[in-house]
């Protein structure tokens, strides 16, 4: 398999994560490209180490280093996700939208939503 | 002795400084620094007389260093000769009976103190004209009389009128000394120093532009200081200040500044002939301008105020043709008469309490001593035998006709017209002050006619003393000259001949027959109301006033408007509105922070492509 | 090492800290601040008799210490000719001000930290003038705008905050690209001792940065003189700062622009100020022109203070063109120019607020006429000021006029000499309308009739802590003018050691 | 070939500790009573310290190189550069824990998660500092960036805290696909991970040009941009502000230093070891970033009423000054040493001084506030009356921030970039900045301003005045007043600092002169 193939595909994988990290409405779902961006430089990585023939194997290396941070990642995503429901009862990260630069409240409503707390 | 000339100045300006903020602790009052300081400067003033006598073109120079400017390093001190020694008595004289005829005629007025010590500190200046040997020097007496001026005829400032003659007096002056302080610059820049001898000395070395240009300058503060056309406007109006005021500017100070200058700089001018023929153009527009002015105005003072500009307009025209030495003799004996005028003119205004020559009339018989010198006056001015002026005059006429060429014959020609005028004026102002009936305010209540008391009349006489000797032929032309002026060369010999003071006087007469013939045919009326509509613009001053406004006081003040709204409209709100954009800018830069992640994270990866896209394509190049 | 310029420092910022630190009643602070301002002045006077005039262009009294080697600064304090008469212009001046205010504290009161303040600003003025490496100035330079920024925002008029703000911000911009410009030097030239840059005289500096490097320092400086057209947030900043604001920004504030020009932007990128120099001449003296218009419209109807501040314009236009000119003439101009506008508004500030204590307004309309009447002290020192500040010869507002004008006749070599003619005459123009709006001033403020409002209403005339602070400006206006020496003598060697 | 390396524990000294510590407090929280939950801190801080001291010692020996390579390469440097940064971490870790104490009882954290995440993220930092391969560099980075998510969202039962948390973490992740996709990429180009080896392999690539050269140049921007997040540069800064409001203050505290300051680490290491070739084509992005980042924060810093958010586009702002020395202008093939060196020192002596004043602003709105999510700059007004020390304390703090005296310290700070960006001929840039610290002062002073309104009407105070006053502790105090003392300190004499920056940019140097 040449190289080039190799590349072209993982940076279509790439570029469906992107997508996808962009176009979805879902958290759970967005996790889910973010994976595929990973792994597209994983394929990279390991089409490179193969075609270097590196004595140190760095891209294989790299590229198992890269599913540990992918898994480590994707464990404390849930678990803010999970946050998230539990909180809101929504996964929709466009609705996730209190916090942002708005004009400000009036201090009476801050004080009643502080003691409604 | 000329060591100590520097007290000349001096002791004006301390007798000022003592008037002003220490009077309260002189036993006497305010009166004893304002006369002790213009006793001791006639003092001075005689003994420097004494010391320069015989040899008056000597030039005594004292002078000190005074700072340094970075460039031409000036020196301040005194530099007297005959012409400065004759002209500070001068001052002195008129200065201290100012003061005297002030104690009565400013009795009782709440600021005679400060009024006293500003007349002391107006001497002062004038005298610091007369004797500086610096340029820088000589203007900062120049520019303090503008000063003492406005202050002078501002000096009922509860009344409109003073204020804004105390204004219009200091600006147009200023406008004419800016050209002045430029003057300044070239000769001394050119020259290398500010010295006035320096200056003098090396006007052959410079350039013929520089000299044109500075001599040019010069006479734009001369212009303005002697009120000559176009500058003269203020004059007429400073009438609103106290009237030995009057005296004082129209005879000894201020006026009289502009024409010293020349006389005292006169190499220069002469080193440029287009200025002088400049200033002999002046002369004559101003000569029979203003005297035409004078014939139609019904105010007393402002009658005189005209006269003194058309005089000043003769002592110019004299310098202008080269007759420096009869210039500078129409300058002390129009001093005296002048100064004389404008005193009798007090003493009349106290008595009748109007200025209006309209609301007066018979007053010879209760003022026979006013009326008396100002009858010598009156001829002085006129020009009539045996009276000063009439010799001054001639000189200058004189001198223009020896001059000769365009600028001469107009002199002359103008000269002669003027005294025509001139003798029509005084006679009516004589006729209708003093002659005649009493006619009183229009309406107001007939008031007490008396004479006025010794401290009045007594420098009324003495002044018509002078009116009359100044005016023997033989002390300027012969003898006195060579005693007392040092003439510079170049100029015109004194010329006064019979021949010509017959013609001059010939021509007065005419002119007085005339009028008072014109005055018997119908006793109640004004002279001038023969002239019938011509007499308009004559009352208006040919409307030169209207001119201005029109043409630059009305436009500065729109532009000053305009300005003022650029500022806030324009220059602030700009800032302003740099402010307001980035406030603008940061709310518009906040929208983009919308709380949805999803389009930061389209942000990001946009940014990230931009760049991308530009690096790659950058580094493929 | 001399201990005279760490004390001119270190007196005046005790002092300040003393009266930030601990409380203490109101008479206390007073005495402290008059105190503690006066030390300063002591220091100063020490500082003059022990100068050697002989040696002016020289900086005397040094501190020199090693400070932040890895950028390159040192800890570096001098005076010369050029800085001492600022030097006891700013210290006099506090004094003035300390003892100001012990006869009229400010309607916000807060007399203890209103003190601190101004020693504060003391401070950052004196180092400003007598810092000697472009860091150290800079920062002194910057210590200014603090202070000045709580004394409008705290004790001002009722717009005082926009007011403040824009001040700050003005400033502030100015002295961040004057900062840029420094670095610029350095980048050329590989040092910011001042003395060093001043002796290579531009070597070292390639003739695009100098030019640059000159116009960021003339913004700098131009935006505190203030020049035209970046003039606009003084009016603003006078017309809403309490008196004491009013006389220290334009008595010391306004100066720190114009000396940091001399000092810094014409004796170290001398290439970069004749290439400059017509622009600057030409905002100059169309800030002359332009300010004296400004105040005639303002005398219709208009506020003093607003008035006094547009004419500060005015003034520093003149002083901007003596610098214009880049001629010893015109900078000596420019100096005693600072000096004598130090003075003067100085004095007219503090009658103005003498007025604004008295009759609650310095709006002309509102004060209607006859303050001569009225209170006869101050519409006579008013009559004073006014005619001092149109530059009457004999005055000492005239040097600075005359000899920027004088500059402007014969301008450098560099320099196109028909086109600084133009500059001069139009400026000469301004001269005249100087006169005409002050005038009208005076005839609408000081002569004329009481108004019915204030005919009977009780208004103290001066009382003795206004004299002390107004008389010695007074009797200095009148000295320099008639003994210029005093000023041009000091800073005549410097100078010519700058331009060489 | 030898796989067993030999390993420097002189060299890890630092993280080694700080990372036992984090154990052991995760540990001894579980065994202790919650009554005793404030030995948490004690232990943390006593760790730190430690590590702190671990960390001064190291640079007082010669540069230590562990964890190698055959052939000389060696992923863990502890040199000048690891050493200035690793006293940066732990300084601000120190000061972050003083603020906490209080934050961790009120808001009910879970003590030991808390501290646990806290020590572990610094750990990453401290590897991160000292990290030579990319490799390193991304699980370092992971290492610090995992545990600040949680910490973030560690507020219970808060729904901003876990949006917060949420969009911090998307954005990390997205930003870590990105750079790991880019460090792929370089991989790919070079065929090394080492930083040495890549800029070896990169001078070639450079200078050949073409397609090849182009793809290098895209795939450094991508691996720069997981930095680039983490300092919040623009366009990589949106999750700054919203993430900073929902933390508990000491959390944005943390982030917006020590966090920014380890971003910071990373991208100097890649620029000028790794990307160093492309020194001409990173030098006029970093500008242009640099100017954007400056200008957006302060315009937007403008119009917040919050004064967390209002701090955290200030910190977005501050950021763009500290990349502007980076913005150089360099020639293609490595020459401009010393630009890059006076660049380097300027960034890190911004960073340094940045730190210390930019913690002690949240110190004292950690002193102030409850809340961080309500807490609005108008409970700011009039602070003088209430605690005259805070106020002028804050005060400081903020004329620091905008550069201005008193707080010269910041004026030093922008002095030096300044400096930098002028010597490496980056003039307009330098322009761009000064205007930038104009509106930079504008809402710094309006808040400043805000402390000392004593006037009648603000007499009336704010209407959280009462927990204002109550909330008095002496952790907090202690971190205003280290803070405090450092702006001052530094406000008087930075040489020090000045100092340890030029030494650290010289180390950073030196691995990688031509």
């Amino acid at each position: 398999m040449h190289l080039s193939l190799a590349v072209l595909l993982s940076a279509l994988l790439f570029g469906v994560g992107v997508y996808g990290v962009l176009a979805r409405r879902n958290a759970v779902a967005l996790l889910m490209a973010v994976e595929l961006m990973l792994n597209a430089a994983n394929l990279d990585l390991v089409a490179f180490d193969a075609w270097f023939k590196d004595t140190l194997h760095g891209g294989q290396v790299f590229a198992l280093f890269v599913v540990v941070v992918a898994a480590a990642e994707v464990g404390v995503g849930l678990a803010i996700v999970l946050t998230v429901f539990r909180l809101r009862e929504t996964v929709s990260v466009d609705t996730l939208t209190q916090l942002a630069d708005r004009d400000p409240r009036p201090q009476r409503e801050h004080d009643a939503a502080d003691v409604a707390q | 002795m000329t060591h100590w000339a520097w007290l000349l100045p001096a002791l004006p300006a301390l007798a000022a400084l003592v008037g002003l903020f220490g009077w309260r602790l002189v036993p006497g009052g305010p009166v004893v620094p304002a006369v002790v300081g213009s006793v001791g400067a006639l003092v001075v003033a005689t003994a420097l007389v004494v010391a320069v006598e015989g040899n008056p073109a000597l030039v005594h120079e004292n002078a000190v260093a005074w700072t340094p400017t970075g460039g031409i390093a000036l020196h301040i001190g005194t530099r007297v000769d005959g012409l400065a020694a004759v002209v500070g008595v001068m001052v002195c004289v008129v200065a201290l009976l100012v003061q005297i005829y002030s104690t009565v005629y400013m009795a009782g007025d709440p600021r005679y103190a400060t009024y006293a010590a500003e007349v002391s500190l107006f001497t002062s200046a004038m005298l610091l004209v007369v004797v500086a040997s610096d340029l820088f020097e000589l203007l900062i007496g120049w520019e303090l009389m503008g000063l003492c001026s406005y202050l002078l005829v501002g000096h009922y400032w509860q009344t409109e009128g003073a204020r804004a003659a105390a204004v219009k007096a200091f600006v147009t002056t200023r406008i004419g000394d800016t050209g002045f302080l430029f003057g300044i610059f070239a000769l001394g820049v050119g020259a290398g120093s500010f010295d006035l001898t320096a200056v003098m000395d090396r006007v052959p070395a410079m350039s013929h532009p520089t000299v044109l240009a500075g001599a040019l300058l010069l006479l734009c503060g001369v212009v303005g200081k002697s009120a000559q056309f176009p500058l003269h406007v203020w004059l007429p109006d400073a009438m609103a200040g106290p009237t030995p005021i009057s005296a004082l500017i129209h005879a000894a100070t201020m006026v009289a500044a502009g024409i010293y200058v020349v006389a005292r700089l006169y190499p220069v001018f002469l080193a440029a002939p287009v200025a002088l023929t400049v200033l002999g153009i002046i002369a004559c527009i101003t000569m029979l301008g203003a005297a035409l002015c004078a014939l139609a105005e019904d105010d007393l003072k402002r009658v005189l105020a005209w006269s003194t500009v058309s005089q000043l307009a003769y002592m110019a025209g004299g310098l202008a043709v080269g007759g420096w030495t009869a210039g500078v003799w129409h300058l002390l004996t129009h001093a005296a008469f002048k100064a004389l005028l404008f005193l009798a003119a007090g003493s009349v205004l106290r008595t009748v309490g109007t200025n209006l020559m309209s609301e007066m009339g018979g007053l010879w018989r209760h003022m026979p001593i006013t009326f008396g010198t100002a009858l010598v006056g009156a001829g002085a001015l006129a020009g009539l035998p045996p009276f000063a002026g009439a010799f001054s005059k001639d000189g200058i006429l004189s001198a223009a006709k020896d001059h000769g060429g365009a600028l001469g014959n107009a002199v002359y020609v103008v000269g002669l017209v003027t005294v025509f005028v001139t003798a029509a004026y005084v006679t009516r102002l004589i006729l209708r002050t003093f002659l005649g009936v009493h006619r009183g305010p229009v309406g107001g209540e007939p008031v007490r006619l008396h004479e006025s008391p010794l401290q009045m009349t007594g420098p009324l006489v003495l002044l018509a003393a002078f009116a009359v000797v100044l005016g023997a032929p033989v002390l300027p032309s012969s003898y006195g000259v060579r005693r007392w002026f040092g003439v510079p060369a170049g100029t015109q010999p004194l010329h006064v001949g019979w021949a010509g003071v017959l013609l001059t006087t010939v021509i007065a007469t005419a002119a007085v027959i005339g009028v008072v013939l014109l005055h018997r045919r119908r006793p109640a009326d004004d002279p001038v109301a023969v002239l019938g509509r011509a007499a308009v613009p004559l009352r208006r001053a040919f409307w030169v006033d209207e001119v201005y406004d029109v043409a630059l006081v009305r436009p500065v003040h729109a532009l000053a408007r305009a300005v003022l709204a650029l500022d806030l409209r324009g220059l602030d709100a700009t800032a302003v509105g740099t402010g307001r954009t980035a406030t603008f800018a940061g709310g518009g830069l906040r929208r983009l922070q919308n709380g949805n992640v999803q389009a930061y994270l389209s942000a990001l990866v946009a940014g990230v492509l931009v760049v991308v896209l530009a690096v790659a394509v950058a580094v493929a190049r | 090492m001399s201990v005279a310029l760490p004390l001119l420092l270190g007196v005046p910022a005790a002092g300040a800290a003393l009266l930030a630190a601990v409380p203490m009643s109101e008479r206390r602070a007073k005495v402290l601040g008059v105190l503690a301002s006066g030390a300063t002045l002591v220091v100063v006077l020490v500082l003059t008799v022990g100068f050697d005039f002989g040696a002016a262009s020289r900086l005397q009294d040094g501190v020199d210490v090693r400070w932040l080697p890895a950028i390159d600064v040192r800890f570096h304090l001098g005076v010369d000719g050029i800085s001492l008469p600022l030097v006891i212009l700013t210290a006099l001046l506090t004094l003035l001000c300390a003892i100001y205010t012990v006869g009229s504290v400010p309607e916000a009161g807060r007399v203890r930290q209103l003190l601190a303040l101004v020693l504060l600003l003391e401070v950052g003025v004196l180092g400003t003038f007598v810092a000697a490496d472009l860091i150290v100035f800079f920062v002194f330079f910057e210590i200014v705008l603090i202070p000045m920024y709580f004394l409008i925002a705290a004790w001002g008029g009722p717009g005082r905050r926009p007011a403040a703000t824009k001040f700050i911000l003005f400033t502030l911009l100015g002295s961040a690209l004057m900062l840029v410009g420094f670095l610029v030097i350095y980048a050329g030239a590989g040092t910011f001792d001042m003395t060093a840059l001043a002796h290579a005289h531009g070597r070292g500096i390639g003739a695009a940065p100098q030019l640059f490097a000159f116009v960021l320092l003339l913004i700098g400086f131009g935006i505190k003189s203030p020049m035209w057209p970046l003039h606009t947030w003084l009016p603003d900043a006078h017309t809403e700062a309490p008196t004491v604001g009013s006389v220290l920004l334009a008595g010391v504030l306004l100066k720190m622009g114009t000396y940091g020009l001399v000092r810094i932007a014409v004796a170290d990128v001398p290439d970069g100020a004749r290439r400059a120099a017509p622009a600057l001449g030409i905002l100059a003296v169309v800030g002359v022109v332009y300010a004296a218009f400004a105040c005639l419209a303002l005398v219709r109807s208009g506020d003093l203070k607003r008035l006094i501040a547009f004419s500060s314009v005015g003034h520093m236009g003149f002083v901007l063109l003596g610098i214009a000119t880049l001629t010893p003439v015109g900078i000596q101009g420019a100096l005693i120019g600072n000096v004598a506008h130090g003075v003067i508004t100085g004095l007219l500030f503090f009658l103005v607020g003498g007025m604004k204590d008295r009759f609650h307004t310095s709006e002309i309309e509102e004060l209607g006429g006859g303050l001569l009447a009225k209170v006869p002290v101050l519409g006579g020192l008013t009559l004073f000021a006014a005619i001092a500040s149109l530059g009457l010869p004999g005055l000492a507002g005239f040097w600075g006029e005359m000899l920027a004008m004088l500059g402007a006749w014969s301008p450098a070599a560099a320099l196109s000499r028909p086109l600084f003619i133009v500059l001069m005459a139009v400026a000469g123009a301004g001269t005249i309308l100087t006169a005409v709006y002050f005038l009208a001033m005076l005839r609408r403020v000081d002569f004329g009739v009481v108004t019915a409002r204030w005919r009977e209403a009780p208004i103290p005339d001066a009382v003795a802590a206004d004299l002390v602070a107004w008389v010695p400006l007074t009797v200095l206006a009148l000295s320099i003018g008639v003994w210029p020496r005093l000023v041009l003598g000091v800073s005549d060697a410097a100078v010519r050691g700058l331009l060489r | 070939m030898r796989l067993i390396q030999s390993i420097d524990y002189a060299a890890i000294a630092p993280p080694v500790a700080l990372g036992l510590t984090a154990v052991v407090v995760l540990v001894a929280d579980l065994f202790l009573p919650p009554a005793r939950r404030a030995l948490a801190t004690v232990i943390s801080l006593a760790g730190s310290l430690v590590a702190l001291g671990f960390a001064a010692w190291l640079p007082t020996q010669d540069a230590r190189h562990t964890l190698c390579f055959p052939g000389g390469a060696c992923s863990y440097a502890a040199d000048h550069f690891t050493a200035f940064f690793q006293l940066l971490f732990l300084g601000a870790l120190v000061v972050v824990l003083l603020l906490s104490l209080t934050s961790v009882a009120e808001e009910s954290l879970p003590t030991g998660e808390f501290h646990f995440l806290l020590l572990s993220s610094v750990t990453g930092m401290l590897v991160l500092a000292a990290s030579r391969d990319l490799l390193s560099l991304l699980v370092a980075l992971e290492v610090v960036s995992l545990p600040a998510f949680v910490l973030v969202g560690l507020r219970r039962g808060d729904p901003r805290g876990s949006e917060a948390a949420l969009k911090f973490f998307l954005f990390s992740v997205v930003s870590t696909g990105l750079t790991v996709y880019g460090m792929a990429l370089v991989y790919g180009v070079t065929g090394t991970l080492q930083v040495d080896g890549i800029a070896a392999a990169l001078a070639p690539v450079h200078a050949a040009g073409g397609a090849k050269s182009s793809l290098a140049a895209a795939a450094v921007v991508l691996v720069v941009v997981g930095f680039a997040f983490k300092v919040s540069a623009v366009p990589f800064h949106f999750w700054a502000p919203d993430t900073y409001q929902g933390a508990p203050v000491p959390v944005a505290a943390f982030l917006s230093t020590a966090s920014k300051a380890a971003g910071f680490a990373g991208m100097l290491v890649l620029l000028l070891e790794a990307f160093r070739p492309y020194a001409d084509v990173w030098g006029p992005v970093i500008a242009v970033l640099a100017a954007l980042t400056m200008t957006v924060g302060n315009l937007v810093a403008l119009r917040q009423w919050h004064i967390v958010r209002l701090l955290a586009w200030s910190t977005v702002a501050q950021a763009g000054y500290m990349l502007v020395p980076l913005g150089i202008a360099t020639t293609a093939g490595g020459r401009g040493a010393a630009e890059l060196h006076t660049a380097v020192q300027a960034t890190l002596a911004y960073l340094g001084i940045y730190v210390v004043m930019n913690l002690g602003a949240f110190a004292c709105v950690a002193a102030v506030v409850r809340h961080s999510p309500r807490a609005g700059v108008e409970d700011f007004r009039g602070l003088a009356r209430r605690s005259p020390v805070l106020a002028v304390c804050f005060a400081l703090f903020l004329t620091a921030l905008a550069g201005l005296p008193p707080g010269v310290a910041g004026l030093f700070a922008k002095l030096v970039i300044l400096r930098a960006a002028v010597h490496g001929h980056v003039a307009w840039l330098a322009v761009i900045a000064a205007a930038n610290a104009v509106i930079g002062l504008a809402y710094y002073l309006r808040v400043a301003a805000l402390l000392f309104d004593l006037s009648s009407d603000s007499a009336a105070a704010p209407a959280v005045s009462g927990p204002l006053v109550a909330r008095r502790s002496r952790t907090v105090w202690a971190a205003v007043a280290v803070t405090a003392l450092g702006t001052v300190a530094l406000s008087v004499d930075p040489q020090l600092l000045l100092h340890a920056a030029s030494t650290a940019a010289a180390s950073l140097r030196h691995s990688v002169a031509p």
